[in-house]
Formats: structure tokens, C-alpha cells, sequence
């Protein structure tokens, strides 16, 4: 969590400098969710995301130096330069990508779950979204599939009580997410993002649903962001007092004080973590600023895998 | 060789296909118990199961996305859109997913689904389903378009198309899903972006496809008649369009005429327009002309379909004006006035 | 009732001796829902239907003849022979039409609903769909909206248990279409349509609550059709006894008794009546029959609104 | 005269006509509490209340498809697309109900809608939010598509796009929201289907729109120092699309250069090329250039956004061949070989 907080402050400031461009939506206060969803994962789990992804990304295995690369559109970003903020992908990891369209991942996201199922592994994908694109049909159409089909599969609404500048309740009629649950026939929870140990729990169990009996569910986690939509939003749609009241539970702290009380991690430990982490993002700064800038030559080759299809004879 | 259908062609192909290689699977409406909407996918339920042969709700925004997801991790899906009309509500998929996500990831994916159907008008199907709708998904970077006009083209099309690892816009024509031909035996294919040179002519060139290709043959045979020869080249993949052939055939006739079905703006002859005359400038003896729908959404009525659909006497029409020569005689029909 | 049914089997036989061209999709069977429901309302509300019409736009005081002539393609046709059997328009009866696109419709009718209440006027728009739309995400996003914003609408799904040759259980895993009602904030009820009163009835209810308190409605009516999707279609995948058994529940001998027992009206009287109509279908056939072709001229006026855009000329 | 942004442009249109008919509404995500996300709708929810200035939850099939519902019932909707990049999952709405509705029904309704919204890519935002999508919009009869290129333009056809009873395609420029001009004040309207002469000119043409026409009237800049005289037409209404103005000018220069913004396949030049070479077939002097995106989705980083998109260089060596000049000075920068 810290080191997806400290990535996305590096990155603001970077923004600020000039030095990043297009758009780029922080999701510093919301980071308990998706660090605690897809730690409840196994490696080979999949997870596909908005655009506010760059902790999924993180948090799935990507790093740092791949975040902050592309972030600058550099050759050594996770997506060579060529997504940006909002389209990480990390074959690898199985980070299957950022968004950009409201709810248009959600059907695919269902795609791989289905691949899963067809192929007999016994693999999970998470697939998040905002409250924002429940009204969306790509929405409706992809969680439809996945309840009829039984696929292995958890959504997950992180509910951060805005679209944009739009609260929740002039967007959707029914505020509980979940209770849209009952018309799919997937299994339903919803709890706040506040602690990221719940989260991963209460993510767990839906993992477990999903991998065993092949249940969907439809989970909303209550969370929010400090910041604006993103970097051209300065926020002016909420107060000071709503942002000072949601940041009293910020996962961040809380954690910290969890690792000290529950589980006796020293506080020199957590300092020491908490340096190396800063060194971290701070070389991730670094190579993102000194790695060269993206490929042309290699966008070329992007644009069909058939070695025989040139675009550029098209 | 065989005498096949083109929509037997197209069966085969899948069938062969799905034999071959396990990860491929057709999805779609009505494509299992119903055995098609259009008979394409008959049999194949049986052959193939539930597992491979998926029948899907009303939902193409959704199962669209899901071949997108099965196709990015590692699978062959065939997805059939009942018609092209409906991909409509499906589009930002296929614009939006299919086609950018092997850039977006910067190269880490690839992406094999077919997206499979009849596209263009049947007969009083009236505006939303009779459309032509080629010119939408040629425009866009990432994707292939591919439109067969005989069985023995369907086949070897479609076999190149399941293999290909991009995204291909795979369009049938509706009224030819009954045409017969032959088809060789076997897995014998065609590669994606080669035209081929239906007829053979030295006095004009016509570009022509799917089901406009068989109505521009026919003009061609009425033109031979008339000692007028017409070469008749079939893209057959419109996207990547394979201009070489084109340009070959217009260096040799010096006239070009452009049929197809769509409407008349931004469509695909506009493309073919647009590079004949920058390839053939010096070699083109009339302005390039181009036969099309009218400017009416497509109307229920008979007689008006008639009207506003490519037929041979405006195909004759055309190829009379490249060559400057008199109109035969005064067309019954009313003409276009808006080529 | 009986008029509609007479329409579309003169429609049946015109087809068979291709006179009438495209898809033809019959109502047969279903005739009490969209009697029912129409006779519930107020001339000046609105309806809005899919492909499957004819029996909406004669029940909202269309015509035989206007509903033949359009199939044959003619001019005298209520769409002047541009619509067909899918496009049956009837603005002076405020008919907004039959739609291909499955729940393409959807949205528009909330927007005619949204006009309705802009204005402030109190007419009610009936939207009729079938089973198979509600998976598509026009679907959501219309009845979202609708719900959202509070409309004067009745969402009628007429479920026929098929769409297409796909049974109901493979294309919905919550057979139920009114459970979904809770995720929209609208209103719900669910019976079978064998029952012209009861539709009636039911959907008055309906109508009222959209009327007075502008709450939308789900209402799912129970019903089947006695002959294939479409023409085209044979229907192999319905067993002959599911067809007799349905058959037995056909609305219309039924309200033919109850005419008879509860309203006390002679047989006489019915007899002559079904002769009556039966002489004016087959007027309406004649009428279809010698009626002009659709007109190429119009059919240039029709394409823009705007007399100075002349699409000869673009 | 006074000296507007073309945002503020906009916003005058906007109000002067809501002002005028109460039937006019403005409906669209964050179009009033939040002011509108590019600020177009600034003030507009103060001014006319919650009634007639609409926020919506992200759901544009839905609230287009209001729109329409709307139209046919008699307002006048003005529905603001956040982007047109999002109107790809409400491309259905406009294309099988707005555009078909006037004739599947005979005629019996008018559709008096406005979708509108920016167009085109905006600095670095990746391959999904960066499209050029008239072409797609250009082809469906029913439809009218209007893109201006400045503040004066933006409020005169804006104010007719409202006042037409036919749906209209409103693309902003979304790099031009910012540009200042003088705009005529009060009820001053341009009429849709008129282009407009840029700049005059004698030895090119060149045909350019939105966005790019302020690239294009750059490089006549550039030219003109070296003697070279271009002329700039700016179709202002891409349908119906005012080809005599384009055709007169070619008829003098004898030669054309189209720059857009969109990729090189059936797009709106390539309509132009197709119609110039028709209608100016003995007048030219060189084969039609085209200059457009490069044929990749657009990808983030900035160096190959530049890469891609259109610019002064590029033109100027587009302007250079249809003249039959050599290039000044070998390019720095990697030219296109897809034109
Ligand atoms: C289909 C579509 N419409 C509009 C947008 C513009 N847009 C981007 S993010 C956003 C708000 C989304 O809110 P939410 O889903 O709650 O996610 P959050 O940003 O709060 O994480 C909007 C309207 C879009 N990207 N896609
Ligand atoms: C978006 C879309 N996809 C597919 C079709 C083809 N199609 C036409 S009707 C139909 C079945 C619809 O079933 P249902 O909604 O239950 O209505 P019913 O025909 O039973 O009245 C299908 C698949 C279509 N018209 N539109
Ligand atoms: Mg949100
Ligand atoms: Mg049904």
C-alpha cells in the first residue's frame, strides 16, 4: 500500500513538473481495496482494472519502475509507453490491463473468467470497477453472462461514492450496489475498504466461490479518494470536512498501527520498510526519467502480431 | 473438388478448424440447438458440444467482450454476430478492445478472434437490418476485414482468418449464404489481403465484392455482349487491401468503376477511389466512378430496395460513362443521381 | 383480439403467397397482452414496441388496413410502405413505432416517458419487449434511467419463454424478470397474459402509479406464441404438446366465453361481430392489394426533415 | 464583434437558443453541477435550473436513446457527449433510431436532436480516448455532421445544428476549446452545408477541418514564405458536404491536399478525393494527396502522438508533391509512408 502511495505521489508531482501527460487518475486513499483483493489471489489468478489502476498493477506484481516508466511514456514502461496511466498491462502478472471506457472491461474480464472454465484451470479473475459504471450496459451484459454461466469470477464495484464529479445518488436509483446481485443470480457482499485485511478476507471468500463452485459475486467495497478525478479535477464538488472526515480511515495509517499492535512488527522495522520503499519509487523516478522514450519503430509491430501485416504498406 | 454452398463452405472451414486445434469454439446466437440463424453452424453442436458450441442470451456487447478476454489469454474464439446489424451495440468492443489492445499493452498480447456473420441487405429487411457497414471497421488500425464472394473463397478465407492471430471482421454475404461452387478439398486456404481477378478484361476495370461482386459479373457478361470487356477484380479482403492488383488492372484498362452495396460516403470505394487515383493518376482516362446504395436508409418496400441497391444497369451505366460511350438505351428504371 | 388475429393470418397467407416480403414475426397467441395493456390507457399515452407489433398498433387504434397495406409494401401503408411489419409508426395514435434492434427501443421510450413529464403532461408510455432483451444493456440503461429520474413508463416484458429457439432457461439465469426490479428502483408485478381483463386490469394498476406518482413499472406477463419466430422459422424446438397445451390457454376463446357468461352478451351478437370483422380484414387485404407501391419521390422527402437537404444531391 | 473563446462560443449558442425555446434542453455526464467537463455548459445549470440542464449517470446508450425518445415526441434535446470517443456504445441509438426513425415511419416524425461533444486526440490520452469518428457518422443518410474550426463558426452552426429538425453530429474540436476569436454578437447563425474559404490561394488547394485546419492554415503560413500560395478550405459541415466550394477551388489551384485528423481508410477525405477527382478530372494537375493519422491506435507517449498526428511538416511535403517540388530540406522527423 505504502509503495502504491508513494508511486502515485511521485507521480502527481511529476504531473505537476510536466513531466507526465494525458490523464492520470490517483487512487491515493483508495489502495486498501485493491491491495487487499489481490492479495486474497494466487499468481496465476487474473485481474483487469479501470484506468485508476495503478495499484492493481502493483499490487498484482508489476513495479514501480514499470509504472513510473510508462507513466513518462517511456520504452521500459510496463506497457512500453504505449497505454500510459490509464492501459498498464503485465502479461506476465497477469494483469490483464486498465480501461478507459466506464464498463467496457467488464465483459471481457468475463471473457477470461470463461477461458478458465473452458481450459479446466481452476483460476479466478477480479475484475474492478467504479460505482460509476453500473448504469453502463457493458456492465449488465458481462455480469448477466458470468451469473448465467457460472463463471469463476469476482466483481468488484470500489465504490468511492463518485463519478467524476457526480455523487452516487444522482447517478444510481438503488445506492446499494449489491442489490443488483439478486437479478444475476451471483452471490453479493459489501463491506468498507477501510482495512485492508477485511478486504482481503471478504474478497477470499468470494475467490473461494469463484474457484470451487464456480459463483460470481457481485462485491462493492465502500472507499474513497482524497484526491480529484483526476489532475484536472480540482474536487470542488465535496468539502473540505467530507475529505478530512474520509481521511481519518485511511487504510494507510491504520495498517501501520495494525502491524505494530496485532501482528508485533517493530516500529524501527516498519521506519526501515518505509525508507527502502521511499529509495524504491525514488530510483523508480530516476530510470523512468532517464529510460529513452518509446520505440516508433516498435509501435509499428504493435499494431498486428502477424509478422506478414504491415501496417505501415496499409 | 466439391460442389458446395457457401454456407456449407463456411461450416467446413470451422469444422476443420475446431478438429485441428482444441482452443478454438464458435459462440453466438442461436449458433447450437437452433443450429444457426442462417444454417451456417448446423451439425456442429453435435459434432462439437456445449463446451464449443455456445449458444448465448441476446447480449453481443457481451459475448463480443468475452471472445475479446478468451482471445487475449490464449484462445481461438469464433464469435458469430447473428447479423453485422447488431454489432452495433458491440462495436466499442471490437473498436475500442479487440483492435487496441496489442498496441495498448505495448505488443504483450495477442489477440485471434474471428468475429463472424452475414452483413448487407436480404430482401425488405427494411433500415436497421439491412446494412453495409465494412467501411466502420476498415477505417480502424488493428483489425482485418475480409468479405468472401464464392464458397471456395469462404472457405479458404475463413481457415486463414481462424488462424490469423488478430482480430478479423469476418463479413458473409447474406444473400449468397445459397450460392454453389467449388470448393477444394481439404485445407486448402487463401491468405488474408490477396484480391483475386474474377474475370479477366482490358476495357475496364470494375472493383467489386461480397454479393456486389456476383451483380457486377453479371453486368460484365451483359457488357461482353456488347464487345465491351470488363476485368472484374474482387478484393475479397478489404482490409488489408491488396491495391497492387487493382492498380495492375487499371494500368491495363485505364477505367475503374467501384460497386458495393453501402451507402455513398466514407465507404470503402471512397478508400479504393482515393488510392487507384493516386497510384494510376497518369494512367486513368476517365474520372473513377462509383456505384453504390442511395442516400435513403434502406426502405421496407420492394420496389424501393430495388431502387436504391447496385444493380446491372447502373453497373453498365457507369462502365458506359468511363468509357464515354452513349447510354444504350433510356433505362425504364430512374437513375442515381447521386454516385 | 380477434381483429388482430384475422390481420396476421390474412398476413400468414399473404407471405406464404409472397405477397408480403422480409420478416414477418406473429403475434398469434399473445394477443391479450398488448389488448390488455393498450386498453388501459388514455389516447394521448404513448406505446413503443419491438418487431413484433401489429397487434400494439392496432390495439392503439390503428387500422387493418393501414397494418396490411404497410406489409405488402405499399403506400397506403401506415409507414407509406418504408417500414414494414417490423416499422409499424402511427403518429396521430401516438404508435412510436416497432424497433428491430432487441431492447434498442428501450431508452427511447424512457425518453418519450422523460418528455411526458418535461412538458408536465400526464401521459404514460407503455414499452413492450420481449424475454430475450432484457440481457441486453439497452435494456439496463433505459429502465436505469427511468428509475433514476422517476418516468411515467410501464416496462412490459412479454415473455413468450423463447427468444428465437433459445428457451428462457439459457438465456437467464433469474427466470424471474421482475426480480430485477429492486436494482432499478421500480415498481413490479408478474401474471399470465391468458386473461385480457387481467392485463388490463394489472397494467392499469401500472399506469396509474406511473401517472399519478411517476414510479416506473416492471411487469412481466406470462404468455407463448402459437407459431415460430418468424416465418421462417418452423419451431422445431418446441415439443406439439407444449404447443396444445398452451393452446388450451389462448385468450381469446376465453374472453369469447366470458362475453358470453359474465357480460351477457348474445351469441348473436359475437357471431356477427367475428363476421364483421371478418369482412374487414378481408377489405383491408383488397384495400392492401390495389393500394399504390410505395412511393421512390417520398421516399427522397423522407431521409431529412429539412426541405433545403436534398439527399439527391449529397 | 467580440472576442470569444470557442468554449464561450458554444455556450452562447447554447443559452441564446435555450433562451429563445423552452423545448431546448442540455442533457449529458457532469453537464450541470459540475459545469461540464471541458466547461462548454459553464453556468448553465444556474441559469436555466435542474429541469433543463441534465446531469446523467454514465450511461450514454441510455441518454442518447432519451434524447431520441424526446426529439420524436416534440423537445429539442441537445445531448452532450463527454467525448465522441464514448458515443461508441451509443452508436446504435444514433445510427438505427436517429438516423432511420424520419423514414421507417413514412415520414411521420422529425428528429430535432444534437449530439455534441469533442472529437479527436487531445495530448497523450491513449488509443481509446483519441478518435477521429466522423467518418463512421458521415455515411448514414439521416444524419448531418458539422465540425467547426472557430469560436465564430462554432456558435453560427451551432445555433442551426439546434434549430434543424434533423439530427445533427456536433464534433468540437477538443484543442480548440481554448482558441479566441472574434464572434459575431447576437442571432448571428452559419448555415449547415456551406464550407467556408480559409484562406485564398492560387497554386493548392487544401481541404482541412476542426482541429487540423488550424495545422493546415499554419503551413499555407509556412509556404507562403516561400512563394507558394495555398488555398484553405474548411468544408465546416462534413454532411451534407458543400463540394462546389471545393470543387471551384481545385478548378483554380489544380491541385488538392486533404489533412485530417482520423486514419487513412475510408475516411472523410478519402470521400473528397473520390468526389474532387470526379467532378475536377481534366483540372488536375497531380494526383489528390492525403494526410492523416498514421495507421497505429494512437499510443500515449508524446513523441509518437506527434509521430502519428498531422503536422506542419507533413502537409508542406504533401503540398511539395502535388506541385512537383523537391522537399526543401530533408525532414528531421520519420514521414509517413501510408498517406
Ligand atoms: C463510456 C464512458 N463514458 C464516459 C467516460 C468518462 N469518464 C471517465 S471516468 C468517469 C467517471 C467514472 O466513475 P466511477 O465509475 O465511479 O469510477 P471512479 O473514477 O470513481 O474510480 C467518466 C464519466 C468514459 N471514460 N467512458
Ligand atoms: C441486438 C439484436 N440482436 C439480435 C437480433 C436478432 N433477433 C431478432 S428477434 C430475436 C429474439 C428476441 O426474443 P424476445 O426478446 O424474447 O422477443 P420475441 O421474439 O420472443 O417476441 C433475435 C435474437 C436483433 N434483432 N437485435
Ligand atoms: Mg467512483
Ligand atoms: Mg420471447
Amino acid at each position: 500500500m505504502l509503495t502504491i502511495r508513494r508511486v502515485e505521489e511521485a507521480a502527481a508531482k511529476a504531473y505537476a513538473q510536466g513531466k507526465i501527460g494525458g490523464f492520470l487518475h490517483l487512487g491515493i486513499g483508495q489502495e486498501g481495496v485493491c491491495v487487499g483483493a489481490i492479495a486474497s489471489l494466487r499468481p496465476t489468478d487474473y485481474v483487469v482494472g479501470t484506468y485508476r489502476e495503478h495499484g492493481h498493477y502493483i499490487a498484482k506484481g508489476g513495479s514501480p519502475k514499470g509504472c513510473l516508466a510508462e507513466l513518462y511514456g517511456k520504452a521500459t514502461g510496463t506497457s512500453k509507453g504505449m497505454g500510459g496511466s490509464m492501459h498498464l498491462f503485465d502479461a506476465k502478472n497477469r494483469m490483464l490491463g486498465g480501461y478507459g471506457i466506464v464498463g467496457g472491461h467488464v465483459p471481457l474480464a468475463a471473457g477470461v473468467a470463461f477461458q478458465s472454465k473452458y481450459r479446466g484451470d481452476d483460476d479466478v479473475t477480479l475484475c474492478f470497477f467504479g460505482d460509476g459504471s453500473v448504469p453502463q450496459g457493458a456492465f449488465h451484459e458481462g455480469i448477466s453472462l458470468a451469473g448465467l454461466w457460472k463463471l469463476p469470477i469476482v466483481f468488484i464495484c470500489e465504490n468511492n461514492q463518485y463519478s467524476m464529479g457526480t455523487p452516487l445518488y444522482r447517478t444510481l436509483a438503488v445506492p446499494d450496489v449489491t442489490e443488483r446481485a439478486a437479478g444475476y443470480a451471483v452471490a453479493r457482499d459489501r463491506f468498507d475498504g477501510d482495512d485492508v485485511l477485511r478486504v482481503k478476507e471478504r474478497i477470499g471468500e468470494a475467490v473461494a466461490r469463484a474457484r470451487k463452485d464456480k459463483t460470481p459475486t457481485l462485491v462493492e467495497v465502500i472507499t474513497y479518494r482524497f484526491r480529484g478525478h483526476s489532475m484536472s479535477d480540482p474536487g470542488n464538488y465535496r468539502t473540505k470536512d467530507e475529505i478530512e472526515e474520509w481521511k481519518k480511515r485511511d487504510a494507510l495509517p491504520a495498517a501501520r498501527e495494525r502491524l505494530l499492535k496485532d501482528f508485533a512488527v517493530k516500529e524501527d522495522e516498519i521506519v526501515s520498510l518505509e525508507a527502502s520503499i521511499k529509495a524504491e519509487v525514488q530510483e523508480a523516478v530516476r530510470f523512468a526519467e532517464q529510460s529513452p522514450d518509446a520505440d516508433p519503430e516498435a509501435a509499428w509491430n504493435m499494431v498486428y502480431a502477424d509478422p506478414n501485416t504491415d501496417p505501415r504498406k496499409m | 473438388m466439391a460442389r458446395l454452398s457457401y454456407r456449407e463452405a463456411l461450416n467446413q472451414a470451422m469444422c476443420e478448424e475446431m478438429e485441428r486445434d482444441d482452443s478454438i469454439f464458435l459462440m453466438g446466437e442461436e449458433v447450437g440447438h437452433y443450429q444457426g440463424a442462417y444454417k451456417v453452424s448446423q451439425g456442429m453442436l453435435q459434432k462439437f458440444g456445449e463446451k464449443r458450441v455456445i449458444d448465448t442470451p441476446i447480449a453481443e456487447c457481451g459475448f463480443v467482450g468475452v471472445g475479446i478476454g478468451a482471445a487475449m489469454t490464449g484462445l481461438r474464439p469464433i464469435i458469430e454476430l447473428m447479423t453485422w446489424n447488431f454489432s452495433l451495440v458491440a462495436i466499442d468492443q471490437i473498436v475500442n478492445n479487440a483492435a487496441k489492445i496489442r498496441l495498448m499493452s505495448g505488443g504483450q498480447f495477442k489477440m485471434p478472434v474471428v468475429f463472424r456473420g452475414p452483413g448487407g441487405a436480404a430482401g425488405q429487411l427494411g433500415a436497421q437490418h439491412s446494412q453495409a457497414l465494412e467501411y466502420m471497421y476498415a477505417n480502424v488500425p488493428g483489425l482485418k476485414v475480409v468479405m468472401p464472394s464464392t464458397p471456395a473463397d469462404a472457405k479458404g478465407l475463413l481457415k486463414m482468418a481462424i488462424r490469423d492471430d488478430d482480430p478479423v471482421i469476418f463479413i458473409e454475404g447474406e444473400r449468397l449464404y445459397g450460392v454453389q461452387g467449388e470448393v477444394p478439398d481439404g485445407d486448402v486456404v487463401v491468405p488474408l489481403g490477396k484480391a483475386d481477378v474474377k474475370r479477366e478484361g482490358t476495357d475496364c476495370t470494375i472493383v467489386s465484392w461480397s454479393k456486389m461482386l456476383t451483380v457486377a459479373l453479371e453486368a460484365a457478361e451483359v457488357l461482353a455482349k456488347e464487345n465491351i470487356s470488363v476485368e472484374v477484380v474482387d478484393p475479397r479482403t478489404i482490409k488489408p487491401l491488396d491495391g497492387e492488383t487493382i492498380y495492375q488492372s487499371v494500368r491495363k484498362t485505364n477505367r475503374c468503376v467501384v460497386v458495393e452495396e453501402g451507402h455513398g460516403f466514407s465507404n470503402v470505394g471512397a478508400e479504393i477511389v482515393a488510392r487507384v487515383q493516386r497510384n494510376c493518376f497518369d494512367d486513368l482516362d476517365a474520372p473513377i466512378e462509383r456505384v453504390h446504395r442511395m442516400e435513403i436508409p434502406m426502405p421496407y418496400a420492394a420496389n424501393l430496395e430495388a431502387m436504391i441497391t447496385p444493380d446491372v444497369p447502373r453497373i453498365i451505366a457507369a462502365v458506359k460513362r468511363v468509357m464515354y460511350l452513349p447510354e444504350s438505351k433510356p433505362e425504364s428504371k430512374p437513375q442515381s443521381k447521386v454516385e
